[in-house]
Parts: structure tokens; C-alpha cells; sequence
């Protein structure tokens, strides 16, 4: 046998023969460095800068407050209303883009005769660049000069001033975030599709069940760690909608459509308050880190 | 010999060829000093995003920055610019000495002037025997006439901007400013309510009794300008870059434009809402003095005549708008420097982002009718007193 | 097959519905981009262009150099996207593989890296690039948007791994390979739907990611296609149709070429694999 | 009711036919055993009739109606799938019950009928398992005891005791036998297992080539194959062929005559001899000499591989009987056992 | 080099032992089948030995060296999966050529492996389909193949041939021995069936619940089991048991005294004895009496169940034999045949 003994060449053969342990640290190591290597410091410096009272703009040198700044956030009635647009982006846009993207990964792994043209309306969206689709999907609610009221009028519906009321402000965004963002689970969850043997249905099938039921007993059960991923990060990115309603409404009309992410903006970006703008990126990765600690729960306990 | 590098930013929207021009001749004056111009964001906004991250970032990349004329007061608070110092701010209009100056400081010196015109359409105002509206009231009257008149159920008497962009913040300022009104006054909140109110009702009476459309708090910059220039505006409240396009070849109402200094208020006077954008030095610099040397330069009636002859910036100098050359290629900068000498700059405040936030989002809201101009009254005086505390 | 979505009419409609939505507003930008400036303005507007000319093509191109966005949009994407699947694919396969004793721990671990909203790590993250003198190089983006994709592809691809049979991994031990051979030749083309879109995923993150690529990259010669974009813009000016023009130019090749690309991703892949 | 039938049903992948036109009717309650080479096409006809497989051309009728264009749920068949297709993420208990849970069965009776059909499969004890936890006979239970659950009109059985020890095959075999008397449902069977297929069998299918090669009882597939084909393929060990030639009557293999007095031959027969039917010795009938080539001991008989000088035949004798390799033997069949085949169309002749 | 040994081997999944403690020496060269009752630990055993699976105690040794901690590309073994575990995305080439490709067997070598490979298991006309594209029995040569182009120190044989047809089965069988003889590989072997345990072992390891119940010849195993379950487990049909109680050496079945002069019995015995040593009539040494109830014909062979009043006896008869359900049947066994367990311990006894 060409294979030295473990005992005697210890080292070589750890090198060589891995256990789990030291392969998880070799196969795991590169992550741990780019990570630590690119956000492991902005990161440490955001909690650090979250306790102390640093506004660029007052002229003086940062000063630690300890918790004041989260005290400060309790307190802003700002952040209050902002987090309350954040909550009703979130719960209205995560589970309407997983129905859409559902329905459209669905849709994409029927066996049409010609793919693409599904697919390709699956990327498209995804492909236009975040920062010009707020503004796209604007110029489309547009009053006057958007194709949406167009469409409404062509079919005799009243035209609506979606950014004169909240409602409707909301609305837009929301299906703008929607119509964006539901590439992003239909992918997941298409390439999840694709790893459910057919054997699976047609074993269902003679055992009688429908479409339906197929779907809930065979598709949704396998394709839940992909939603369950999908999920994660949708709602993820839904707490941090910035592009959409900043370029679409300005967070308007007045700031009925502003999110907690364009206040952290406003805060570091324009106000220059450093310290503020840190201790609500905090409180965006604790209400994150809740949310996923709830998803993953989720699949553990059924998993 | 030493030789120094000085590298500024510009955006890519100021005619840096323009500039560049400028900085040639420089070089040639100075051989130890080479300028590179480094090219930025298009936008105001762009331009604030690149170059707070560099400056949080305490970087010396850039020597010299230009800066939209609401930030030094912000920049300088943050130490992120070097006063300048032996200017006599007095040759410059005075608007732009109190913009530049902070605490006494000169922190930043104009690079061109922009301010609010009124535009309207001459062959409108013609045809229905209307003169120039010099009070917002006359120019509502102006306006229902001429709508009347016309009965063109896409003309719209009055197009300002009602989004919740940094031109609302003008918006808004500026009846109040006719008024005497104020928002800060040395850096402490000075804002009075009537005023204020005046202001708000003022515009949401345009957007109520049709004079302005109905969707006015969904109008930016450019939509004012889009649909002046289509020939769907009578009266628009704008800055200086619609002048050009409003007469260029792709525009419907070419040769049937005019501009004038913007109404005031019943009882106030005529003022308009001051733009343009400044040149700063650094703190971060390598080379402080060759930069301040270059930012005077920068900012000389020299460059301001080779600026506004070759690329049409409106000059901070009140000297240059009766000025033979310039007036031979830009010559409505005639008409301009009236508007110029009465314009007003905004809140002079390191707080002024924060200032603006409030004013515009606000005025968006009651523009939109989420909230009544009194509740927005009261609502930006009690952010303001925070902000301004 | 594993549709609920059954008969012939009721298929075509909701394939319809989703045709049009994902189309539609890339079909309008492309009318958009043929149309003039003032076309845009007419009341009520027009859908086809009046006299559709190429114009703004031609004025996307040498307005700015739009092919060296779209060059470094794409090889920054393409070099991100290739370091994310690298090193999310070793990840992955350690977590969903090795019996890890706080895989749970782990998993938050790599989830909480995106919890960040971007801004608030820009001024450090600066620095840091600063630091390592990367500033002004491709690589100062592609760093950064592969740890920004890190982990969604990280998770997507356990999901993956751990749905294939343990046994195909098993065989190619027997014959001969590492555990990381067996990972790149069984477990990587079997989790070929899972790798490909945790590629496109990364592929897109950097695509059109904005920030970062703003502040990290001055050099004009270096922009990337979303800060491009915006150099049509003028300060108060959004020339619509060039700017259509210009992201027709950006996106519909990139979507053509993903779709060409994933149609050769051959799907099912693990059926007649093993009995169970 | 459950009858079952095939009209000209073909099966093409591309331009490969796998099924051609295939022609059988199969009475209501009957128990049919599909036996061929591997990849003849029986799993292709189950799946077929099952409604998973679409079909290139022909009919398949379930109680005299054509089912082309149902779908499987709607055929009311249960089918054990060779590959399992067992649901990864149900436990046994719910792989089991799920057509109950699908068809509205109500819980209780579900509930008996998942222990029965365990009971009956011997994994009472792993209900509370995933697939991925059992052994390869485990799970093949699990499929098994999936399809004996439901009470359809036609079970479809692909090889499902394949993983199964002898003594377990033996038993689960006995109840699918009681089950069928008991529910007299159709049964399609497909096994590579001959006492299977001749113990449950009414009739047999021997297919070659997606071609039905002969149809009959265990009896007269076994007896009196119909060709050369389905002769060596019934059978373990296969049955032996000699090729002989034949003058004027006289049927003779390498210089020995075997057979005398049968004008009715053409020119060249193939004499199949099962191995069972040869025994040491001398005198039955027809005689035999070769060289031992290969003894193989099983317990209950020996096999022995004997070389008649070109002709290689197997030999099952008695257990006790252990020649020695390289030794001369004689063998000899009765002339009731020896069947003859035509030598080039390899169709069966008149035996003697 | 290929000589394999366990050392008390152990497995447990949580607290469920798998295997326990077992101890075994396979020579080098050595062809050992394991055999035993579904889920009594075959594949983990093979799966352990090849790598795949963490030992919970005791030693894997390979040649001699403890192979606990070798990865299995370092064990140089060969595995036929019982699931096959084919690589659904090569073709069956590259299935075939992987691990050759892995450990840079050259090209036209590998090639001519390959093609050996597949002749030897009939797949030639496959190698560029996919696995999805075949049968359950031609994935499973395909599995098999993949083994054998590989020249190891060891293979493992998970049921290698289960999907086979009977023909088929046979000539591979042969191919295996002769694999075997030619390279004189170790070889471990888990089958079900009869035929290819006997034919092919050189030892057979009878394994129940995780435990050696016996190693030995095919002759010994099938002529003297150790206890009750190999003796019933070895042999298709198994082993008849009849319940005797002994008095003063008489061993008598229910009244029916069948062996006398037997001083050395516990007071229970079970009596063994094989369907093929039973005949029909009477006087060849015991003899035994009743009811036939199911007649199986086989087409070689007729089995006939007997109900001996109470314990039901199989009878493998002649062909030719039909007798009818519920007449009654002599049956007689000799002596010599007769095997005797304890009915307590259920282990053997001296026989008569
Ligand atoms: N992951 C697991 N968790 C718990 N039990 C398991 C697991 N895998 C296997 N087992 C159990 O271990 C036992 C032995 O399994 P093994 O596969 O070795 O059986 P086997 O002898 O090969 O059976 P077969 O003939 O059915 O293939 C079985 O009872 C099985 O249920
Ligand atoms: N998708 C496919 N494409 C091409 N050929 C196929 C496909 N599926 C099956 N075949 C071929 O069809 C033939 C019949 O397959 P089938 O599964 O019916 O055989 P089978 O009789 O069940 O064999 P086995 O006893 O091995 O299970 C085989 O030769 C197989 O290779
Ligand atoms: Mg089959
Ligand atoms: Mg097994």
C-alpha cells in the first residue's frame, strides 16, 4: 500500500487526508478571508462608530455616548414612521414576489417547446441596473405621461396621481419592488424545481393525486430549502429597499414612502451624522438577524 | 525642480473640456504645477455621495472640489475644506460672499452663478394682452386668463417644482423670502410662521385652483423645463440651463421665450432662489497653498468671462453681465442679472442637508394634500428647532 | 409535471401575464430609446415611435464611451462572479457536507455579513481598498461584490448539495477522487441548476451594484455601466430616450447571454442516478 | 372492470422502437407475469399502462375503455416502480399512506390498512423513517407495501421483490398470491425471478425486443416454448440446444444419432434438452457422452457443465453426485422431454 | 496486500446497533459472499470497509494496515452500489471510464478496458446514453461495469446481478468467476440468491442483525448449519422444521416416532430437513404423512406443501408429480438427510 500510515507520518497525512474537521477549516477558509478581509473592519468600526456621538457636520471630535444614540432612535419619531414603510414594504413585497417568482419559475420549468422567451422575461428585470428602475417604473406611474394610467384610460378606468397619496405611493413601489425583485426568487426557486426527480410526480401521480396536490405534497416540501434561502434573503434586502423608493418618490409624498435604509442614508450620507446613522444600521442588522434566526427556526423545526 | 500634481474634481455636466481650457492656460503660467481633472457623478446628489465617502475617508486624492453652493457651510464644519484666505469677497455678488463665508471664514469661492428665472411665453402673454406678472397674484390672474382663453385642456398656467427634490427647498423659500421672511438667521432656526404659511398656501392655491396641475408634487426639475419647452407651460419657475434648451432647435416654443426676475409676493419684493457652485481646497491636500493659488485663479473674473463666453455659466461677478464679449454670446444674460443680484442664497448652515430634508419633504406633502399647510408649517418648525438646536 | 397550473388555456395566459410583465418595460425602454425627447411629452402619449430612428444609439456611444462600461461591468462581473462560485462552492460543501458541530452558528455567520446596508460600510470600506491600494482597479470592485454575494450563494448552494445522493459523491471517492475532486466532478455539474444561478446571482449583485462603484473608481476609463449611465444625465436633464438606449445596450445582451447559457444547463439532472 | 388491454401498442424513443405494436388482452382479475431480457421493454408497457409514459402509437384499453388520454391518477392502478420513487421527505408511514390521504380515505381505515400492508412487509418498525435511513430491501418494502395499501382495479408490480433475500421472497410472494385471491384485481407483474413468474403466474408474457415472443400458462411456456428464444430464456439453468442435422429422418448431432424415423424435419433442427431432464447414466432415451468442464455444487443439486465436443450442455444432477472435472460422463434424457426446434427459423416443431 | 479482516467491527446509527463486534478474515484472493436477512447489515458492512462509512468501533484492516482512517480513492478498492449511485450526468462511457480517468490509466487503455467491460455485460451498444435512458437492469451492468474496469485489491459486490434476467444473471456469474480466477482479486459479495452464493463463494458469511451466524464453505453451510436460521435461510425453498419432543432417545413428532436410539438429545429438538430430500412414497428412512395444500409447479421441479397437522412442510417433487389439493401425500426422507437442532438453543446437533 502507498498509503503511509497515519500514526507514523502524522503531519503529511493531515495534509494530505484531511479529516472533516480540517478539511471544513481548509474549504471554509477562503470565505473567512475575503469576508474578514472586506468587511470584517467596516463592520467592527460601524458598531464601534454606533456608540458615539460623531456628526461630522458639529465641528467636534467624536465622543463616546455608549447607547445614547439608541436611546436617541427610540425616541425619533422619524425612525419610527420610516421603520413602519420599511415593515409594510417588507410583509407586502417578500410574499409577493415569492408568489410571483413561484408562478414564474413555475411557469419557466413547464417543458414549452421554446424556453427562452419565458426565461428571458425572468431575467429582464433583473438585468435592468436597481438604481434606473425606481426611476423607470416612475416615469411609467407618471400622471400624465406614464404608460399605466395610459392603460388605465384605454380601458376606461379613472387615472390615479399615484405619488399625490400615500396609498398609492406605496403601492407603486411596492410593485415596482415586487416586479424586481421576483426574478431574484424565481431563479432560486426555478433551480430548485429542477432538482425534483420526475420519478417523484409520476410515482404521486398514480397515487392519485392532482396537480394541486402534487404541488403541496412533492413541490412545495422539497423546494422549501430554496424558499427558505430565497426568503432569507428577499426579506433581507426587502429591510434594506433603498434604490427603489428613493429614486421613484423621494420617499414621498412627504416621507410616506421612506425606508429605514434611506434614513440611514440621509443620516451618514447627507447629514454626515456618523454615530446616528451606525447605531440604525445596528438596528437594521438586529431586526435582520431576528427575521433569519425566525426563517431558520422555520426549517429546522420541519426540516 | 518640484513639480506638483494637483488633481480637481469636476462634474462631467461643467463642461470640464471648458475647464480644461482654463487650466491649460494656468499650466502655461505656473510650469511647476500640472492640474488633472478628475470627472465625477452628473448630479449634485452623485457628486455628494462620491466625495463625502472620500472626505469621511480623510483622502488626499483631490486637491480641489466643486462643490453645489448649498455645501460649504456643510464641508467646512466637517473640516473638510481650507478656508482661503486675502479674497475680497466684495467683488463677488453678495449673495455668494454670504454663502462662501462661515463664521467669518471664507471657506469656498464661486466657480459660476445660477439663480431662479420666471420663463414664460412671450407670444402668450402677447396674444392675451398680459404683461410680465411681477406679484405671484398678478401671475395667477395672468394665468386663468390665458387658460381661459386658450381652453387647452393641456396648457397649464404655472409649472414649478413640487417634487420632493432640493428645488422644492427653493420653492418654498422663495415667497417666504419676498415676505422678509427667514428660516436661519447666523445659524440659529429664525423661521416665521406667517410667512411660512403664506408660502404653503400659496402654492397649494395653485395646485388647487388649477393653475398649476393637479399631480404638481410629482413635477421635477426637468419636468418643468420637458414641458415648458413642449409648449404646455405659460409661466415656469426654473434655473438658468432650461434658457438654452428652451430655445434650442428641438424645442417647441423656440424664439417664444422670455425670462424675468420671479414675482413676489403681494407687499414683498422680487427675489429668486441663488444656485451655482463654489471651488474649495481640500483639508486633506498635499499642497494647500499651490491649491488655494489655483482655486483663486479658478475663480477669477478672468476664468468667470472665458466661462461664460465659451460655456454659458452665468458669471458671479455683477460686473461681467454688462460685459461687451459676453453679452455678444449669451445675450440674455442681460435680462439675467437683475434676477442674479436679487437672488438669495439658501440657509447658510452645516445643517443645511438636514434643512432641506425637512422643507422639501414637507412642502411635497402638502403639495400632494397628505397634509394641510398649517400642519406642514408646524411640523417643519418643530424638525427645524430640533435640527437647529 | 410539477405544476399546478394545468390546461392548455390557462397556461398560456398566466405565461402571457408573465411575458408581458418581465418584457413590457424593457419592450417600452427599447420604444423609449427610438423615440425623440420631445415625443416623450406628447399628450396622450405615443406608444409607437413616431419616426423610430437609431439616433440615440448613435448618441449613447459617443456621448460616452458606453463599450468600456460595458466592458468593465462585464469583466468585473464575470472575474466577481467566478471568485463567488469558487469560494462559496467550498463553503457550501463544507457546510452541507461535514457533520459541523455550530453549523447553525455558521450559517447566521455568513447571512449576517448581508444585514449591512451597504452605505454605512462605504467610508471604511474605503479605506480599506485605499489601504490595499486598490482603489482605481477592478479588483477594488470585485472584491467587495463577491463578499456581497458571498453568502446568498453560499446558502443556495447547500440547498443544493445536500439534495444530492450522498452515494454519487460515495462512488467517485471509490474511484479515486479527493473529497474535493468528488466535490468539483460529481456534486458541482450535478448541482449544475444551484451553481448556475448562484452565478447569475452574483453575476447581477455586481452588475448593478452603484455605491461602490462610484466611489471606488474615479478613473472614467473604469466605470462600470450603472455609474456610466448616469454621465447622460445632467444635473436637472434625464435624457430618456439616450438613456434607454444606452440600457437596452446594458441589459438585453446580458440577459440573452444568461439564457443562452442556461439553456445549456441541462435540467433533472439527477434522475436514473440511484435507486430510492 | 379491471381488464386490461394492448391494441398495436408501440413505444419509439427517437427512432428507437422500444415497444412494437404490441397486441394482449389480459381478463379482469387475471395475474399476468411480464418476463423478458433487460431492456426488452416491460417496464416501458407498465409505464405505458400506467399512463407515465406517452405512447407512439396504438391503444391501451383498462375495462374495455381506451385510457390513452387519462392520466395516471385517473387509470385507478397502483404500481411498484423498479427505481422505488419512494418520497424522500415523507416518512414511511406517510409514503404509505399517502393515495389513502389523497383519496379521501378516512383515517382509521388508512390507518389499518398501512399496518396490514407493513404487518405483511415486515416494517412495522421502521414507519417512522425517511427513505434515506432504510436498506436497499427496506425501501423496496416501502414501495411494495406503497402500492399493496391502495385497492385498485390493476396493480402494476416492476420487479419488486428483486432486493429481497430468498427466504423474505418467498413469504411476501405467498401474500401477494393471497392478496390477488383475496381482491381478484388485475395484476401485471414484471420479475426476473422464474419461480415467481411460475408460481404467480396465470399466464406469462415472454418478451424479446419490445416483441411478445409467446403467451402462456407457466405450464406451456415451460413445457412447449414456442421458439428457441423463449426455450433458453425459461428456465435456470437455460435450456440446452444441440444443433443437429437431419437425412432422411435420421436427426444426428456430430455423428450421433439421436432420433430416427422423423420425415416431418427440415434439413437442420436444434434439440433443446433442459438440464434437468439429463441424468447420469445411460438408456432413457437418447445418450450423451462428453468431458466435465465445470461442477457446480448448489446444495440441493450440482450443476455440471459438460463439453460434447463443440456443444457445451448443463446438467442438473443429484447433490450427491460430484464428477470430477476433466472426466468422461454419460447422460441421458427421455425422448418426452427432448424438444425440437427448427433450425433456422428456431420456431418449435412437433415434438417426437 | 488483498487480504481483508475486521476486528470487531462495529456500527451503530444513535443507539441503534447495526453491526456488532464483528470479527472475520477474507484471504487474499479470497471470494467471500455475505448473505443474510434485508437490513441485517450487509451494505454497511461493505460501506464501512470501503470507507464510506465511519466505523463506531473496531478495526477495518487492508492487507494487514488498519485502514480506519484511509480515505476510500486510498483503500484501492471497487464497489458495485446497491443503488447503483451511477453519475446521471456522464454517459455511460464516462461512467465507465471515471475512475481510470481519475487515476490516469491512459487513454487507449482505458478505452480497451472499457470496451471489455462492456462486451463481458452486453451494454457495448450504450456507452453513449445517458443512465436516465436505460432500464433498471442495464444501469445496473452499467454499475457493475464501472467496477470492473478498475483492477483493485478488493471488490465489492453490493447484489450486483438482483435486476438481471435469469439468463443474463448466469453468464455474468460466469464472467465473475472468471474475473476472479483471472486477476485473483479479494472479492466480497452480497447477493440473494442462492445460486450465485453457492456457485461463487469460496466462503459465505451468514449475517443476521449485525452478527456472524456463520462462515463456511457453500458444502458446509448447506450441509451443516450451524443453527436453525442459517439452515432456514440457506436453501430456496428453506429448510422444513419440525417441532420433535425426545423421550428415552425417541424423537417423536406429534406422535409419530421418527428417529429411536438417539441418548444424546436435549428433551426438544428441531428437526431439519431440506424440500429436496423429501420424496414421495414411503420407507426410505422417516416418513411422514398429510394433506397437500398448494401445489407450485415450477416446470423443473413441483413444490407441494404438506400439512403435517400443524406444521406445514414443502416438497420439492418431481415434475411430473401434480398431486391435488387436499389428498393426502406420503413423504419420506433418509436418514443421512435428517438434520438435527436444539429446540431451546436452536443450535445444531451431532447428526444421525
Ligand atoms: N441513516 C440511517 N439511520 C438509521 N438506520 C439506518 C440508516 N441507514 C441504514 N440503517 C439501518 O441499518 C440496517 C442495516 O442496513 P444495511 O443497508 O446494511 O442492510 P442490508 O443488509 O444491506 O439490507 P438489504 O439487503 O435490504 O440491502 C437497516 O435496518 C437499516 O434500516
Ligand atoms: N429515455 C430513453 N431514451 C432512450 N432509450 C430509452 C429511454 N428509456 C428507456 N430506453 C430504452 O428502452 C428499452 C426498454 O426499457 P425498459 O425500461 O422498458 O426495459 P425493461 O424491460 O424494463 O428492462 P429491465 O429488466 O432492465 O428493467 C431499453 O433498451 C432502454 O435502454
Ligand atoms: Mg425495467
Ligand atoms: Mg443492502
Amino acid at each position: 500500500m502507498a498509503t503511509p500510515r497515519p500514526s507514523s507520518r502524522l503531519r503529511l497525512y493531515w495534509l494530505t487526508d484531511p479529516s472533516d474537521r480540517g478539511l471544513a477549516v481548509m474549504l471554509l477558509t477562503p470565505l473567512v478571508l475575503l469576508v474578514g478581509l472586506v468587511v470584517v473592519y467596516p463592520v467592527a468600526r460601524l458598531f464601534r462608530t454606533s456608540l458615539y456621538n460623531h456628526a461630522l457636520t458639529s465641528g467636534m471630535p467624536p465622543e463616546f455616548v455608549g447607547f445614547e444614540n439608541f436611546l436617541l432612535i427610540a425616541e425619533d419619531p422619524v425612525f419610527w414612521r420610516v421603520l413602519g414603510s420599511t415593515a409594510i414594504i417588507t410583509a407586502v413585497t417578500v410574499p409577493g414576489a415569492l408568489l410571483m417568482g413561484l408562478a414564474m419559475a413555475l411557469m419557466a420549468n413547464l417543458p414549452f417547446r421554446r424556453k427562452w422567451p419565458v426565461r428571458l422575461s425572468l431575467l429582464i428585470p433583473w438585468a435592468l441596473p436597481l438604481a434606473f428602475a425606481g426611476l423607470i417604473f416612475a416615469w411609467f406611474f407618471h400622471s400624465e405621461y406614464g404608460v399605466v394610467n395610459d392603460l388605465l384610460r384605454r380601458f376606461g378606468l379613472q387615472p390615479v396621481i399615484w405619488f399625490n397619496s400615500p396609498f398609492w405611493s406605496m403601492a407603486a413601489v411596492c410593485l415596482t419592488i415586487i416586479w424586481k425583485t421576483s426574478s431574484f426568487m424565481a431563479l432560486i426557486l426555478l433551480a430548485g424545481l429542477q432538482t425534483i426527480p420526475r420519478s417523484l410526480y409520476e410515482a404521486a401521480d398514480v397515487d392519485g393525486a392532482g396537480r394541486w396536490r402534487q404541488f403541496r405534497e412533492i413541490t412545495l416540501p422539497l423546494l422549501r430549502p430554496a424558499i427558505v434561502v430565497a426568503l432569507i434573503f428577499r426579506t433581507i434586502t426587502a429591510l434594506q429597499t433603498f434604490d427603489i423608493p428613493y429614486t421613484m418618490t423621494q420617499g414621498g409624498p412627504g416621507d410616506a414612502t421612506a425606508t429605514l435604509a434611506m434614513y440611514i442614508h440621509e443620516n451618514t450620507i447627507s447629514f454626515l451624522d456618523l454615530g446616528y446613522g451606525s447605531a440604525l444600521a445596528v438596528v437594521m442588522f438586529l431586526l435582520s438577524m431576528l427575521m433569519t434566526a425566525a426563517y431558520l427556526r422555520m426549517i429546522r423545526a420541519r426540516g | 525642480s518640484a513639480e506638483t500634481a494637483l488633481r480637481i474634481f469636476i462634474s462631467s455636466q461643467h463642461q470640464p473640456d471648458i475647464w480644461r481650457e482654463v487650466l491649460d492656460r494656468y499650466q502655461e503660467a505656473h510650469p511647476d504645477v500640472t492640474v488633472e481633472i478628475e470627472t465625477g457623478g452628473n448630479t449634485s446628489e452623485a457628486q455628494a455621495q462620491y466625495l463625502n465617502t472620500l472626505m469621511s475617508a480623510e483622502d488626499s486624492s483631490l486637491d480641489v472640489m466643486i462643490l453645489d453652493v448649498v455645501r460649504p457651510a456643510q464641508y467646512a464644519a466637517a473640516g473638510w475644506t481650507r478656508p482661503v484666505e486675502g479674497v475680497d469677497m466684495a467683488t463677488y455678488l453678495p449673495a455668494y460672499a454670504e454663502a462662501n463665508t462661515v463664521g467669518g471664514d471664507v471657506v469656498a469661492l464661486p466657480a459660476f452663478a445660477d439663480a431662479m428665472f420666471l420663463y414664460y411665453r412671450t407670444d402668450l402673454l402677447e396674444k392675451h394682452g398680459v404683461a410680465v406678472p411681477e406679484t405671484w397674484q398678478e401671475l395667477r390672474a395672468a394665468a386663468q386668463k390665458i387658460l381661459a382663453a386658450e381652453g387647452d385642456a393641456d396648457l397649464q398656467g404655472l409649472s414649478f417644482q413640487g417634487k420632493a427634490i432640493e428645488g422644492a427647498v427653493c420653492t418654498f423659500l422663495l415667497p417666504l423670502w419676498s415676505l422678509g421672511g427667514q428660516v436661519v438667521e447666523d445659524g440659529e432656526f429664525e423661521m416665521d410662521d406667517t410667512t411660512a404659511l403664506a408660502s404653503m398656501e400659496l402654492w397649494k392655491g395653485f395646485a388647487d385652483d388649477g393653475t398649476a396641475k393637479p399631480n404638481i408634487s410629482e413635477v421635477a426639475t426637468d419636468d418643468t423645463r420637458r414641458e415648458f419647452q413642449a409648449g404646455d407651460v405659460v409661466f415656469a419657475v426654473n434655473w438658468s440651463y432650461a434658457w438654452a434648451q428652451a430655445q434650442g432647435e428641438e424645442s417647441e416654443v423656440a424664439g417664444k421665450v422670455g425670462v424675468a426676475r420671479l414675482p413676489a409676493m403681494e407687499g414683498g419684493e422680487q427675489v429668486s432662489c441663488l444656485g451655482g457652485w463654489e471651488w474649495g481646497v481640500s483639508a486633506f491636500t498635499e499642497h494647500p497653498d499651490e491649491a488655494e493659488a489655483l482655486v483663486k485663479y479658478l475663480s477669477s473674473p478672468e476664468v468667470a468671462k472665458h466661462m461664460a463666453v465659451n460655456g454659458a455659466l452665468l458669471p458671479a461677478f455683477p460686473e461681467l453681465y454688462d460685459d461687451a464679449e459676453v453679452l455678444e454670446a449669451a445675450p440674455w444674460f442681460a435680462d439675467a442679472k437683475e434676477v442674479v443680484e436679487t437672488a438669495r442664497p439658501r440657509p447658510v448652515t452645516p445643517r443645511y442637508a438636514e434643512v432641506s430634508e425637512v422643507i422639501r419633504t414637507t412642502l411635497n406633502a402638502v403639495l400632494a394634500g397628505v397634509t394641510t399647510p398649517e400642519d406642514g408649517v408646524t411640523e417643519i418648525e418643530a424638525r427645524l428647532r430640533r435640527v437647529l438646536r | 409535471m410539477g405544476s399546478i397550473l394545468q390546461g392548455k388555456a390557462l397556461r398560456l395566459i398566466v405565461a402571457g401575464v408573465l411575458l408581458i410583465n418581465g418584457l413590457f418595460p424593457a419592450l417600452w425602454i427599447l420604444l423609449t430609446s427610438l423615440k425623440s425627447e420631445q415625443e416623450l411629452t406628447q399628450k396622450p402619449i405615443t406608444w409607437l415611435p413616431e419616426s423610430p430612428n437609431m439616433e440615440n444609439y448613435f448618441t449613447a456611444f459617443t456621448d460616452q464611451p458606453l463599450h468600456l462600461f460595458l466592458f468593465n461591468s462585464f469583466m468585473v462581473a464575470l472575474l466577481s462572479t467566478l471568485l463567488t462560485l469558487f469560494v462559496s462552492v467550498l463553503a457550501a460543501y463544507a457546510i452541507a457536507r461535514l457533520n459541523l458541530r455550530h453549523r447553525g452558528l455558521i450559517l447566521s455567520a455568513i447571512i449576517a455579513v448581508s444585514t449591512f446596508p451597504l452605505v454605512t460600510l462605504l467610508v471604511p470600506l474605503f479605506e480599506v481598498m485605499r489601504g490595499l491600494s486598490l482603489l482605481n482597479t477592478w479588483t477594488a470592485l470585485v472584491l467587495p461584490y463577491t463578499v456581497l454575494s458571498l453568502p446568498v450563494c453560499t446558502l443556495i448552494l447547500v440547498s443544493f448539495f445536500e439534495g444530492i445522493p450522498r452515494d454519487l459523491e460515495n462512488a467517485a471517492m471509490i474511484d479515486g477522487c479527493t473529497r474535493i475532486g468528488a466535490l468539483f466532478r460529481v456534486v458541482v455539474p450535478l448541482s449544475a441548476p444551484g451553481v448556475f444561478t448562484a452565478g447569475i446571482l452574483a453575476f447581477v449583485n455586481a452588475w448593478d451594484e452603484f455605491l461602490l462603484a462610484l466611489s471606488f473608481n474615479s478613473n472614467p476609463a473604469l466605470r462600470t455601466l450603472p455609474v456610466g449611465i448616469q454621465m447622460y444625465q445632467g444635473e436637472f436633464t434625464f435624457p430618456w430616450p439616450v438613456i434607454s438606449a444606452a440600457l437596452i445596450v446594458g441589459i438585453v445582451p446580458v440577459a440573452i447571454l444568461i439564457v443562452l447559457f442556461q439553456e445549456r444547463v441541462v435540467s433533472g439532472l439527477t434522475t436514473g442516478g440511484v435507486k430510492g | 372492470m379491471g381488464a386490461v388491454a394492448f391494441r398495436k401498442l408501440s413505444k419509439a424513443y427517437g427512432q428507437a422502437p422500444i415497444v412494437q405494436a404490441i397486441d394482449l388482452d389480459i381478463a379482469d382479475g387475471e395475474f399476468v407475469v411480464l418476463v423478458g431480457p433487460s431492456g426488452s421493454g416491460k417496464s416501458t408497457i407498465l409505464r405505458m399502462l400506467a399512463g407515465l409514459e406517452s405512447v407512439t402509437g396504438g391503444e391501451v384499453l383498462i375495462g374495455g375503455q381506451v385510457v390513452n388520454h387519462l392520466q395516471p391518477r385517473q387509470r385507478d392502478i397502483a404500481m411498484v416502480f423498479q427505481d422505488y420513487a419512494l418520497y424522500p421527505h415523507k416518512s414511511v408511514r406517510e409514503n404509505l399512506g399517502f393515495s389513502l390521504k389523497v383519496r379521501g380515505v378516512d383515517r382509521a381505515e388508512a390507518e389499518r390498512r398501512i399496518g396490514e400492508a407493513a404487518e405483511m412487509l415486515g416494517i412495522g418498525h421502521l414507519l417512522d423513517r425517511r427513505p434515506a435511513e432504510l436498506s436497499g430491501g427496506q425501501r423496496q418494502r416501502v414501495a411494495m407495501g406503497r402500492a399493496i395499501v391502495r385497492r385498485p382495479q390493476v396493480f402494476l408490480f416492476d420487479e419488486p421483490l428483486s432486493n429481497l433475500d430468498a427466504k423474505l421472497r418467498g413469504q411476501v410472494r405467498t401474500e401477494i398470491k393471497k392478496l390477488h385471491q383475496m381482491l381478484g384485481t388485475t395484476i401485471l407483474y414484471v420479475t426476473h425471478d422464474q419461480v415467481e413468474a411460475m408460481t404467480l403466474a396465470d399466464r406469462i408474457v415472454i418478451l424479446r425486443g419490445g416483441v411478445i415472443e409467446q403467451v402462456g400458462t407457466p405450464d406451456q411456456v415451460y413445457g412447449n416454448p414456442a421458439n428457441v428464444f423463449v426455450g433458453g430464456f425459461i428456465g435456470a439453468p437455460a435450456m440446452n440446444f444441440l444443433r443437429c442435422s437431419v437425412r432422411d429422418g435420421v436427426v444426428d448431432y456430430a455423428g450421433q444419432v439421436l432420433l430416427t424415423g422423423r420425415d416431418d424435419l427440415p434439413d437442420q433442427v436444434l434439440l433443446g434438452l433442459r438440464p434437468e431432464h439429463l441424468a447420469a447414466g445411460r438408456g432413457q432415451g437418447i445418450d450423451l457422452s462428453g468431458v466435465v468442464q465445470v461442477v457446480e455444487p448448489l446444495g440441493a443439486d450440482t450443476l455440471v457443465h459438460v463439453d460434447l465436443g463443440g456443444a457445451l450442455v448443463t446438467a442438473r444432477l443429484d447433490p450427491a453426485l460430484r464428477p470430477q472435472p476433466g472426466s468422461r460422463i454419460d447422460l441421458t434424457a427421455a425422448f418426452a422431454n427432448i424438444r425440437l426446434f427448427d433450425g433456422r427459423t428456431e420456431r418449435a416443431l412437433p415434438c417426437p
